[in-house]
């Protein structure tokens, strides 16, 4: 009977409200509506920006120069490295996938501002405006590095301005992006929600948010101050006045680090919502992978001055930057053993997010134990700014965080659009990817090692075989890529319709009939148990009739469900 | 507690208006939170520079004006003591003292704006900006104070106008009873920014003119 | 409707805790806030006359020591945290501890090299 | 022997051999898994299985004692990175958009093409005049920046005569990639002829400041000189030495 009645009421994509056609977008509070428009903002620029990084790779597949200019390359990776970091990575999980799904996993509405909420969407437009003029204005665009070091940030003739201001819009999207989700998380849940009731990418965005709200506005003043000094001269950044630069590579990474988990958290957290719906077994240690989130997100904070080992910081400082570096290690390996662990004895649905994950944890895992060869001070000082920090960081990012958001799209895709593709070319993609990646970016471990410096246009000869083996690399990614994305894009228009709950997930979205409605729930839910137990239900989706069928019982329900 | 809060700003068309006015106040206590760390990565910047350039900064302070600051520490401490009148007022039901004390506040902002006014172009034309030609001659110590208090005191000034802005349109909606003693989380955070103005200004102001 | 009957069950969740007018029921006298204004006038005086002996490094740490207590006057009387809840205690102590770390692993490099 | 390079060395086989063991066995582990507990293999999961107390300590405290024997080896060569031997010679290194700058005791100065006596320790201070530039030689294992308006220093001992790449390894602008150089190191008695014949070389150095200023911007030609060395091992081949080389006749023949 419920189902009736769900059935009369229109989903999110056919809702027609006080706005039709586009303006019902552009106008919309529904967070999932925006979490769509995010989507494609996001997409467009990830392709631009993954354009950009595939003609360096051909820039780098001979010496001298193949199809660019220095002044073009410097640009291109500047450009790579804002738009990767700024408009893809840090808002990708969090304000697509966590505005369309956190407020549905918690059994909310919506979000707690959905009018902030499209402004923070706004905001972002504006920045990748922003960024985008900034290549078609003035000079051209940054050619600084995405790390906009002093004192030549200050000195290029480049439109540094332009990209810094854009840098600084976008800070403040991921800032309000951040603030609703607290608020959210600690106002919107269910009844019967506990903390430790709660799903782990909830977990997850939670750590990411107060990473957020607490780092961004330090970049946002350094940002902020780099203005400043190319248009004023007040010399805080500036050695010809007395400014410091490697104060400036504090307050920078004082950020920039944190940022990294930014990226990494919500990946981590929808591996841990992946990993138990095919594994068809509650996660093991669910309370450890949630609190760890937290002690990421806190010892974040501490160990940004890894990326200043030879800068000139005081012996002191590197020491206990180094010693604290390693202790984030210790929360991400909790994770990734609970992972595993949690396929022990489990009865495995073999599909393609789950090959995904699958992915995720060896590559990420790769990247995360070459960041201990970072962590160390005598290796990293070898290695600093070369290859091998590159191939890190594409590692954790593209590896961890990237195939991760791949995953993403392939386990709510029918949720999100009601409709199904292939798995077989997904799965073929994905081991395409597999492959192309890491043909792609190990050989820089090698070259880094060899003493291949980082952001050059240029290499000595003893390099090149490498280079050439990291280029044709990058061609198998693309078409992987490529494969994948033509297969979802394939089942949006012409898939076949998806069920309900395809893979047979345990939290609140997948107990929604169809497509979310604009309201998500019909009513509010309420919650008995954990998020991922699979042999009794531990959610009541409408309490005012089943109640009545179980002579109120809702409240013994609560008592009786396992809270973890 | 007798309705489920839907979202703190509930908007859909179907649904009806619900309030959550904890949401809220967290929401702006969290916006403090940036605002506070904007300001404390320079307040940091301060603190390296001056640890660093320890003589330059107090040459530098030499030359700034203690009774002007003072005057303007006084005229915030008031202003915030107004404000936080005024949601007390708002709370009796005593819409004209509440209102009053709003024209006070922003009166005081008013005055503080006009003194920095004066400060800044006392000092623009005794040369000291940066690039200045007074500037110039001083040392990097000097020359990194002046920029910091530019900075600061300037981005400490915009935040004071966006106060008094804020404030305005709580008198407004006080008139139009929008805000009443039931419902003035608003005013409260209006209330919250200003005083955090306030207390930036708290640190300032010794900061930059006492250091003799 | 329906959520009415589960009002009992929002306390185990996050909705119910605290509505709105349970937190507002604190209504600070008048009185209250002018003692602390008088508190706060009077410690900008001393500041300003502590400023003026010449205490050569204790002035600095006078001088942000008045102003940390400036500051919890504010705080604590004017932005209400005295009434608030837990929640928000605790992130203002978040945010402190953070903000303090920030200064610490700084200073470790500046004034060790 | 070079001590830094070894020590990095084998702090790099350290970390990287634990992270293997590491590694190897979690995609065992998990490969293992997906097999053994497919739903073909095991249609019904063990439900009763959400955790173990033991479990999460031991995958705690473990890895917390690996990584602090890594954190203690990367420290140990970081040591030695830093305890400067107290007779080592002293060599100014001035970073300039885009070339090496050096300064001998004896305030001789080269462009570019570093000279260094054999088996010797050789202290550098390090600076730069106009934005961050990084002095990196690969095959010494050592890294430091050069940053206006302060000076940092760094060491290393260099082991035996050959040519060693010199990188600039902080990002400068345009010609960062051609910020390269070379560490020439001869046996000691042609170190002392080279670094005490003031007046010629002087005259050769002014002029290769001057081609470098010039030429480096337009084209890519130092880079096609100064090539081919394998930056990761020690030995010369004399073959390889640079144009700027070449034209010191003096030099070569001494190199014979
Ligand atoms: C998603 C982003 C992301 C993530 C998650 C990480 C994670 C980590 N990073 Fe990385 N890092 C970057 C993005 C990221 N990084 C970027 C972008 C840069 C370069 C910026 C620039 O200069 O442009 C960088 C640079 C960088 C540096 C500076 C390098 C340099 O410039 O010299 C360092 C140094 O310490 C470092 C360390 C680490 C460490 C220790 C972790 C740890 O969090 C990793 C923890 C994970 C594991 C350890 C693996 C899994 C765990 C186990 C298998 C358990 C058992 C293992 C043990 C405990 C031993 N990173
Ligand atoms: C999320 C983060 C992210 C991701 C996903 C990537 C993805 C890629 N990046 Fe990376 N990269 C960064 C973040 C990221 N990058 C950052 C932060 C820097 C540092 C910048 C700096 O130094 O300041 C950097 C720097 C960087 C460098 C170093 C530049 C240098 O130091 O000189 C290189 C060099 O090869 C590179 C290459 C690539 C490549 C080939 C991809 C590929 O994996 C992209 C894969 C894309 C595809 C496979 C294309 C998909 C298909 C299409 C777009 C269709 C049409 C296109 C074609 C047919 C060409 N990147
Ligand atoms: Cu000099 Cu890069
Ligand atoms: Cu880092």
């Amino acid at each position: 009977m419920a189902n009736e009645i769900l059935a009369r009421e229109p989903n999110y994509l056919e809702y027609q409200g006080k706005h039709k056609g586009i303006a019902g977008w552009l106008l919309t509070l529904d967070h999932k509506r925006i979490g769509l428009m995010y989507l494609m903002a996001i997409m467009v620029f990830f392709f631009v920006a993954m354009t950009l990084g595939v003609l360096m790779r051909l820039e780098m597949l001979t010496p001298g120069e193949t199809i660019m200019k220095p002044q073009t390359y410097n640009s291109v990776f500047t450009l790579h490295g804002v738009i990767m970091v700024f408009l893809f990575i840090i808002p990708a999980i969090p304000a697509v996938f966590g505005n369309f799904f956190l407020p549905i996993q918690l059994g909310a509405k919506d979000v707690a501002f959905p009018r902030l909420n499209l402004f923070s969407w706004y905001l972002y437009i504006l920045g990748a405006i922003l960024a985008v003029a900034s290549l078609f204005s003035g000079s051209g665009a940054a050619d600084t590095g995405w790390t906009f070091y002093v004192p030549y940030s200050i000195r290029s003739a480049q439109n540094v301005t332009m990209t810094t201001m854009a840098a600084f819009v976008l800070g403040f999207s991921s800032i309000v992006t951040g603030l609703n989700f607290v608020v959210t998380i600690h106002r919107l849940r269910a009844p019967g929600m506990t903390w430790f009731r709660m799903p782990l990418f909830a977990w997850g965005l939670y750590a990411t948010s107060w990473i957020q709200v607490l780092a961004t506005p330090v970049i946002g003043i350094t940002l902020a101050l780099i203005m400043l000094e190319r248009f004023l001269g007040i010399g805080v950044f500036d050695p010809a006045l007395g400014g410091d630069p490697i104060l400036y590579q504090h307050l920078f990474w004082i950020y920039s680090h944190p940022a990294v988990y930014i990226m990494i958290l919500p990946a981590m957290g929808v591996v841990s919502e992946i990993l138990p719906t095919f594994a068809r077994k509650d996660i093991f240690g669910y309370k450890q992978i949630a609190i760890s989130s937290l002690g990421i997100a806190f010892i974040g904070y501490l160990v940004w001055g890894h990326h200043m080992f030879v800068s000139g910081m005081s012996d002191a400082s590197r020491i206990v930057f180094s010693l604290l570096t390693f202790l984030v290690a210790i929360p991400t390996g909790v994770k990734i053993f609970n992972w595993v662990a949690t396929l022990y004895k489990a009865s495995i649905k073999f599909s393609a997010p789950f090959y995904y994950v699958l992915a995720f944890i060896f590559i990420f895992s790769i990247g995360g134990l070459t960041g201990l060869v970072l962590g160390a001070l005598a290796t990293d000082i070898h290695v600093t700014d070369t290859y091998f920090v590159v191939a890190h960081f594409h590692y954790v990012m593209f590896g961890g965080m990237g195939i991760m958001f791949f995953a993403t799209m392939h386990y709510w895709f029918p949720k999100m659009f009601g409709k199904m593709y292939s798995e077989k070319i997904a799965i073929i993609a994905c081991t395409q990817i597999i492959i192309g990646f890491n043909m792609l970016y190990f050989p820089m471990f090698i070259m880094g090692y060899m003493g291949m410096p980082r952001r050059y246009y240029d290499y000595l000869p003893q390099f090149q075989g490498w280079h050439i083996l990291s280029t044709v690399g990058s061609w198998i990614l693309v078409t992987g890529i490529v494969f994948m994305f033509g297969n979802l894009l394939y089942a949006l228009l012409k898939g076949p319709k998806a069920p309900d709950n395809p893979w047979g997930g345990t939290t609140l979205e997948w107990r929604i009939k169809g497509l979310p409605t604009l309201e998500n729930f019909e009513e509010i839910p309420v919650v008995t148990g954990g998020p991922y137990v699979h042999d009794r239900p531990t959610y009541i989706m409408h309490p005012s009739k089943e109640i009545q069928h179980t002579n109120g019982d809702a409240k013994k329900a609560e008592k009786e469900g396992v809270s973890h | 507690m007798t309705e489920y809060t839907e979202t703190a700003e509930h908007v859909h068309e179907s649904g009806h208006m619900h309030r959550d006015d904890e949401a809220s106040k967290m929401a702006m206590w969290l916006f403090l939170f940036t605002e506070l760390l904007l300001f404390g990565g320079m307040f940091l910047l301060y603190g390296a520079y001056r640890f660093q350039y320890a003589d330059g900064f107090k040459v530098a302070a030499a030359d700034m004006n203690s009774f002007i600051g003072a005057v303007n520490t006084i005229i915030l401490l008031t202003s915030s003591l107004s404000v936080a009148l005024s949601i007390g007022a708002i709370q009796r039901n005593q819409k004209k003292l509440a209102l009053a004390m709003l024209w006070f506040t922003l009166l005081c902002g008013l005055g503080f704006l006009v003194n920095k006014y004066f400060e800044w172009s006392h000092e623009i034309s005794n040369g000291i900006y940066p690039g200045g030609p007074a500037l110039q001659e001083m040392s990097n110590g000097q020359v990194i104070y002046f920029g910091l208090y530019y900075v600061m005191t300037g981005l400490h000034g915009l935040h004071v106008i966006v106060g008094m802005v804020f404030l305005a349109v709580m008198i407004a909606f006080i008139q139009k009873d929008i805000i009443t003693n039931s419902n003035y989380q608003k005013l409260e955070n209006a209330g919250l920014y200003w005083h955090l103005v306030d207390v930036i200004w708290i640190f300032l102001f010794p900061l930059f003119y006492l250091l003799h | 409707m329906s959520e009415q009957i589960y009002s009992q069950e929002q306390a185990s969740g996050a909705q119910a805790a605290h509505h709105t007018e349970g937190g507002h029921a604190h209504i600070t006298g008048y009185g209250t806030y002018i003692l602390v204004w008088l508190g706060l006038v009077a410690l900008t005086a001393v500041t300003v006359t502590v400023a003026g002996i010449h205490l050569g490094s204790l002035t600095l740490i006078t001088a942000l020591v008045i102003a940390a207590v400036k500051t919890s006057l504010v705080g604590y009387h004017f932005m209400h945290i005295k009434y608030d809840n837990a929640i928000t205690k605790i992130f203002i102590l978040v945010c402190i501890v953070i903000f303090l770390t920030f200064w610490i692993l700084t200073f470790s490099d500046l004034s060790f090299r | 022997m070079n001590p830094i390079t070894e020590l990095v060395d084998d702090s790099f086989i350290f970390i990287v051999g634990i992270s293997v063991i590491l590694l190897v066995g979690i995609t065992a582990a998990m490969i293992y898994f997906v097999f053994r507990y497919s739903e073909k293999n095991n249609p019904k999961p063990d439900q009763s299985i959400t955790g173990s107390t033991t479990l999460e300590i031991l995958w705690t405290v473990i890895p917390l004692l690996l990584v602090l024997a890594m954190f203690f080896y990367g420290y140990a060569g970081f040591k030695e990175m830093r305890s400067i031997p107290p007779n080592a010679m002293v060599v100014k290194v001035t970073g300039k958009m885009w070339f090496w700058h050096f300064e001998y005791e004896n305030k001789k100065t080269s462009d570019t093409l570093l000279y260094l006596p054999a088996d010797k320790d050789v202290r550098f201070e390090l600076q730069s005049v106009d934005v961050n530039h990084s002095f990196y030689v690969p095959a010494f294992r050592v890294k430091e920046d050069c940053i206006p308006g302060r000076t940092n220093y760094m060491w290393f001992h260099t082991s035996q005569v050959g040519t060693y790449d010199i990188e600039c390894a902080e990002y400068c602008g345009l010609n960062h990639s051609y910020m390269l150089g070379k560490v020439i190191v001869l046996p000691e008695s042609e170190y002392l002829a080279w670094v005490n014949k003031v007046d010629t070389v002087k005259k050769v150095d002014s002029v290769k400041t001057d081609s470098l200023k010039t030429v480096l911007p337009k084209t890519d030609s130092l880079k096609t000189t100064l090539t081919k060395t394998d930056t990761t091992k020690a030995p010369v081949n004399r073959k390889d030495t640079t144009r700027t080389v070449k034209k010191d006749s003096v030099m070569r023949k001494e190199n014979k």
